[in-house]
């Protein structure tokens, strides 16, 4: 009885979303927030990761990056999109499956974990950086260096390669899927998988001791962020028409960091908010030359650290409860403690 | 050294660098003597400039390892920003005060040579103050155990105060020293703060020994696959190394080899 | 005599030049209670930590049921049905005290028979006023039954537990002697311990560790009454 | 490096006067010129001073009448160095701004970013900035100069000059690729060899091996092919190490973004350089340039020659506007193709129609005191590489940028 008002809740969320999907065109340029929706998904990939699992990735963009740079090289080199888009999501989940099991099974904990993702996103960067000469092909797709790759095919309806998804479609698609991975983490992490990893990244050793293999928990739930972010990765590679090393930056890592933590990563809507509200900060700023985006960035940064851990999230969830008039239950509670609280040893609200 | 002795991971470390390059360059443009500048000043300015980040933002986070590596990233931002809209994202630099000379048939960079004094230099100082002075102890004994220090009657917060603008001034030294070999462009410490960060974290927790024998380390490998292939290589093979190091001895290399040094 | 379930051959674990555990050889039955003493760096945490997989011994073997465990990973020994647990309260703080249990149930059980199973041990542990806290708003005391609640949720045959008294107020030991006493109808337990008066109210077999080695085995009465022992805790050297 | 506080004000003191002139026009009324650049962001440098020729140039047509008697409305983004916002803003020019031309980008990755969104809308657009040439499109307009317009005058004349063993450093990206296997053509045309090509990413400040491994090759000259901040630290390091005084230097890049005046005059004297433009040229349209925007900005040490390649790609347009009575795309492409040539600062600038990129006059020069003194001048150099490549009027729906082999 108490999951039904959850569904409630997420029945009015859900259509509150497609209101939202078919209401905002008028109030801001479709391509401006397709671009929003493509990082609330990136945004997402880490909120998993880090408010679910308990691991902060540093290097949330090397999978951004690999599902763009994957849908690029296999469109140029196939010509039509579905294959490549489901690479796209495969390759990034891959390689965040084998890069997690190295760090899970050799039991790297936070700061390691901060360092090696960190560090594997720097590789990734430099060596997509080093890619300029034309000895660096896949297929017939030149990885092209600092300047990236150009000039592939964008999304398409499945099976018909001419009939190109953008603009106006491409907008719909892309909040269509947002909407579906909202849902389909929504139900994961209320899964008894998803239940084992909270359980992990509130407390590791606990799980060890009840029985569950951790390493293969965070492995997981891992390979699952990594390819959340690359199928991110892929729509972004589809909107741009264009993919460069850029997307591996640490730049592009911190930004993701940032939505999160203003968004909050104690529950799933907070990284959506962050990357929104951000995005749409420095699509402004871009308009402006005054202050340095940097600046705007890291004194954002800065303060919700110090003041706000928890996010704007729980914030605009409190009100939309008043809204729904709800009764708080034991699940919401649940999504309300992040480990990130619990390192802190604030246990008593 | 800020991370060995305080757990903190410092993400504003390389900016701190970039500070020490900046105050050097404009010292020097002022007129100011360049050793004078590099080797006083800077580190001078760069220790207050960490000494007041300290007691504003990063003191309130003592013990919480993930936040303070999220608000020194913050504070490097601010920082690339701040000096950003000073100076522009156009390059600032400085001419090499030291002339190469020529040994047989090679050109020397004679600047070079200074670098390495000043590091042994600043090495050997290092673990002479943390060794024998009563300063190192009480640095030491507080970052064992901030309640024994303060139990002895020394006021950690004086104490992780002094360690944190000590990290400051020593990478705005570095960043001074360095200024005049390189265009220095406000996000110039990022380049740098991935490799020291690397360095210090596998390195482990005894400072000294651990960040030399991983400043050693990296270095050369660095630089052989930089000679044999090209600079590309170089830095791949250095964090590859990395990574193969961190999986191997997870604790670093000290806590590892070195047991029970300094 | 009951079936051996556990035992350790010439155990030994060492941290650079000391010896935390020195050739143990360490046998438990099916069913037993047994208690772990020994003052302070006497090596019986370190052993503990030895056969739960948290430290991996330096040499020697440990046999359960036969099977050889000695580099396990905790979880593995968990699933042999070991409830196992830690010093300090080791529980989901931000995860609500039913949550927390039915982690534990859940690790052996569908989610259906999971939910009886949590219901079960509430009732067995009489937490039911407190299913809905969640587990940092709990005293201490609290939180210590509720970790047994988890370790129970698992039906283990073989629980051990460091130090389940330390740091409770008199009545919440009680409240925990009760417990301990029913676990050990279905399970055998080894328990590290401290508090002499909470060994007396619950043991009747206690091993004395000291210095890394079993300093003697038998009865509790008879352990209290030696007179190495005694020396022992007030800190002579035998 | 010398925008000041007072220059930097003065500069978003403009942009809030642009934006606030804007509603004064009504739409038909005038012509909506749109600019995309770097003018924040690690490529500043470059974007900066193009921004500020650019409107200096904008004003210069609005203050003798505009064009077709309507004036021109600046419409700028600044896409702070960051490929993502090139495709946001260009989307925003060509949908919501409804722009008549654009002209901008600078990085190659930038032009391609935003290429396909304008060729979609059919919005002509002008990439005015050296490159590395290729690109086959009839919806793009090039003046830059690319490799094989300056290689084919530098090299012979730095061989014949210094000797035929050639070392080339050049940055790790297309450029520098495909600058360097041009050095490496020409090189062998005329009988000298590259004895080695070491390519440098792009944030490598560090050259100490690099330059114990010149001075163990012994070549006759270097060629630097290095770019952007990083690299400077190139030219400072060989000089602390006094090879400036042993082995001379060539390069394909120093100067295109001033870099010489951040550098000494030791550091730089001596290199040998090939751009289709330097400050000292002397002619009167020279002359005016450097009069109006050191009236208008203070100081003519940031106009570079990307910046200057900008200016004249707007007068281009301008001019093929006026011939052509109209902005739409079609029409001013029609004009380009005629082989429109007008004069510059930089002398005679033809369009290529084969191509769409621009025919120049080269200036072989030397660094001397931090200014390019021209030693030789060579007129109106094809654009040989995207030449052999691209024909634009045999197949006008080209659309790719080639991997020119060589």
């Amino acid at each position: 009885m108490m999951l039904d008002s959850n569904y409630k809740n997420l029945i009015i969320g859900v259509f509150l979303a497609i209101v939202c999907m078919l209401v905002l065109p008028y109030f801001i340029e479709y391509y401006t927030l397709s671009l929003l929706i493509i990082y609330s998904i990136l945004a997402l990939s880490l909120g998993l990761v880090w408010g679910f699992g308990g691991i902060l990735c540093f290097g949330q963009a090397a999978f951004f990056g690999l599902g763009a740079y994957s849908y690029a090289v296999f469109a140029i080199n196939i010509g039509e999109s579905t294959l490549p888009f489901l690479l796209a999501i495969i390759v990034p989940a891959t390689f965040a499956f084998i890069l997690g099991a190295i760090m899970f099974y050799g039991r790297l904990t936070d700061v390691y974990l901060g360092v090696i993702t960190l560090v594997v996103t720097l590789i990734l960067f430099r060596f997509i950086n080093s890619t300029a000469s034309p000895e660096y092909m896949i297929g017939t797709a030149h990885l092209g260096g600092f300047n990236g790759i150009p000039n592939f095919q964008t999304l398409n309806i499945p099976g018909m390669p001419d009939a190109y998804i953008w603009d106006l479609d491409f907008y719909y698609v892309c909040f269509v899927i947002l909407i579906l991975s909202y849902l389909g983490l929504h139900f994961l992490v209320r899964s008894s998988f998803g239940r084992v990893s909270i359980g992990i990244g509130q407390n590791e050793q606990r799980a060890e001791l009840i029985g569950y293999d951790v390493r293969k928990y965070k492995t997981i739930l891992f390979a699952v962020g990594g390819g959340l972010a690359g199928l991110a990765g892929a729509l972004y590679a589809s909107w741009a028409e264009i993919v460069t090393p850029g997307l591996f930056s640490l730049g592009q890592s911190a930004e993701v960091i940032i939505w999160c933590i203003v968004g909050g990563v104690t529950r799933l809507s907070g990284p959506i908010f962050g990357a929104v509200i951000l995005g749409l900060l420095k699509y402004y700023l871009g308009q402006q030359t005054l202050i340095d985006n940097n600046l705007v960035f890291g004194v954002i940064l800065v303060i919700f650290v110090l003041f706000l851990p928890q996010g704007l999230a729980p914030a605009i969830s409190s009100v939309w409860k008043k809204l729904l008039t709800a009764k708080k239950s034991t699940r919401n509670k649940l999504r309300k403690r992040a480990p990130r609280q619990m390192q802190r040893g604030h246990l008593n609200e | 050294m800020i991370f060995g002795m305080m757990k903190i991971i410092n993400f504003a470390h390389g900016e701190f660098m970039m500070l020490g390059g900046y105050t050097t360059i404009v010292c020097v443009k002022a007129g100011a003597n360049i050793y004078l500048a590099m080797l006083v000043i800077a580190p001078l300015i760069v220790g207050m400039i960490g000494l007041l980040l300290e007691r504003l933002v990063i003191r309130h986070l003592y013990g919480r390892l993930v936040d303070t590596m999220l608000a020194t990233w913050g504070i490097s931002m601010i920082l690339i920003g701040i000096v950003t809209m000073i100076f522009g994202n156009t390059t600032e630099s400085i001419s090499t005060p030291i002339k190469g000379w020529a040994i047989g048939d090679y050109q020397v960079n004679g600047y070079n040579f200074f670098i390495i004094l000043v590091a042994i230099g600043l090495v050997c100082s290092g673990y002479f103050l943390l060794k024998f002075t009563r300063l190192g102890l009480i640095v030491r004994g507080a970052m064992q155990d901030p309640n024994v220090a303060a139990s002895l009657g020394y006021n950690p917060d004086r104490i992780y105060m002094t360690t944190f603008f000590m990290g400051a001034a020593l990478s705005g030294l570095a960043g001074g020293i360095l200024a005049p070999l390189v265009g220095l462009v406000p996000s110039w410490g990022t380049a740098y703060i991935a490799k020291a960060f690397i360095t210090v974290v596998v390195g482990g927790p005894a400072i000294i020994v651990g960040l030399v024998s991983s400043a050693t380390l990296f270095g050369s490998v660095n630089q052989i696959f930089a000679f044999i292939f090209n600079p590309v290589f170089g830095e791949v093979a250095l964090l590859l190394c990395a990574v193969i190091l961190l999986r191997i001895l997870p604790k670093g290399i000290t806590n590892s080899i070195f047991k029970g040094k300094l | 005599m009951n079936e051996i379930v556990l035992e350790t051959h010439n155990l030994n674990m060492h941290f650079g030049g000391v010896k935390a555990v020195n050739n143990v050889d360490f046998t438990l039955r099916e069913n037993e209670l047994r208690c772990l003493i020994g003052p302070n760096g006497a090596g019986k945490s370190t052993f503990f930590k030895c056969l739960t997989g948290l430290n991996k011994p330096t040499s020697g073997e440990i046999y359960i049921r036969g099977e050889e465990t000695t580099h396990w990973h905790t979880h593995q020994i968990s699933r042999l049905g070991i409830g196992i647990k830690t010093q300090v309260p080791n529980v989901m703080d931000g995860l609500s005290v039913w949550e927390n249990i039915w982690l534990s149930a859940r690790r052996y059980h569908d989610v259906k028979q999971a939910n009886r199973r949590v219901e079960e041990v509430i009732e067995r542990i009489k937490i039911g006023d407190i299913t809905k806290k969640l587990l940092g708003e709990l005293a201490h005391g609290q939180r210590q039954r509720v970790e047994l609640a988890i370790v129970l949720a698992a039906d283990p045959w073989l629980v051990i537990l460091d130090e389940p008294a330390a740091g409770m107020t008199g009545q919440d030991v009680e409240i925990m002697v009760d417990i301990i006493r029913e676990i050990n109808r279905s399970a055998a337990m080894i328990i590290v311990e401290h508090d002499m008066q909470f060994i007396q109210s619950i043991a009747n077999q206690v091993t004395v560790f000291y210095q890394g080695s079993i300093l003697m085995e038998d009865h509790v009465d008879n352990v209290l009454a030696d007179q190495k022992v005694r020396d022992v805790y007030l800190g002579r050297n035998v | 490096m010398k925008i000041n506080r007072r220059k930097f004000l003065s500069g978003a003191a403009a942009l809030t006067a642009g934006v606030l002139a804007g509603p004064t026009f009504s739409a038909s009324q005038t012509i909506k010129f749109g600019s995309l650049l770097d003018t924040s962001g690690i490529f500043d440098g470059y974007g900066k001073p193009m921004d500020k020729v650019a409107r200096m140039a904008i004003e210069q047509i609005n203050a003798t009448g505009g064009l077709l008697n309507k004036q021109i409305e600046y419409v700028g983004y600044d896409t702070q160095s960051n490929m993502a916002l090139y495709s946001q803003f260009a989307r925003k020019l060509a949908r919501t701004d409804k722009v008549d031309v654009v002209h901008g980008g600078i990085l190659s990755a930038s032009r391609e970013a935003v290429r396909q969104t304008f060729r979609k809308s059919q919005i002509p657009y002008f990439y005015n900035v050296l490159y590395e040439g290729g690109v086959c499109d009839r919806n793009i307009f090039i003046n830059g100069i690319t490799p094989a317009q300056q290689v084919q005058t530098l090299i012979p004349a730095a061989v014949k000059k210094w000797g035929k063993k050639i070392y080339v450093l050049a940055a790790d990206y297309n450029y520098g690729h495909i600058t360097a296997n041009w050095i490496k053509k020409y090189a062998k045309e005329i009988g000298a060899e590259v004895s080695n090509i070491e390519f440098f990413p792009l944030d490598v400040a560090d050259f100490g091996s690099t330059i114990a491994k010149i001075q163990t090759e012994k070549p006759d000259f270097i060629v630097s092919v290095l770019v952007g901040g990083a690299h400077i630290s190139f030219y400072r390091q060989w000089a602390a190490s006094g090879m400036n005084k042993k082995i001379p230097m060539a390069s394909t890049t120093l100067g295109a973004g001033n870099e010489q005046n951040i550098l000494t005059s030791e550091e730089t004297d001596g290199i040998l350089v090939a751009y289709n433009y330097s400050h000292e040229l002397d002619n009167d349209l020279n002359r005016k340039l450097l009069a109006d925007y050191s009236a208008k900005y203070g100081d003519v040490d940031d106009l570079h020659l990307l910046a200057l390649s900008h200016y004249e790609g707007i007068l281009t347009w301008a001019a093929a506007v006026r011939i052509a009575g109209s902005v739409e795309g079609d029409k001013v492409s029609a004009v380009m193709e005629t082989g429109l040539s007008i004069d510059t600062p930089s002398g005679k600038m033809t369009v290529d129609p084969q191509t769409h990129h621009s025919i120049l006059n080269v200036y072989l020069s030397e660094f001397k005191d931090k200014k390019m003194q021209v030693l030789e001048t060579f007129l109106q150099q094809p654009p040989l590489d995207t030449q052999m490549v691209c024909n634009l009027k045999t197949n006008p729906d080209d659309n790719q940028q080639y991997v020119i082999k060589i």
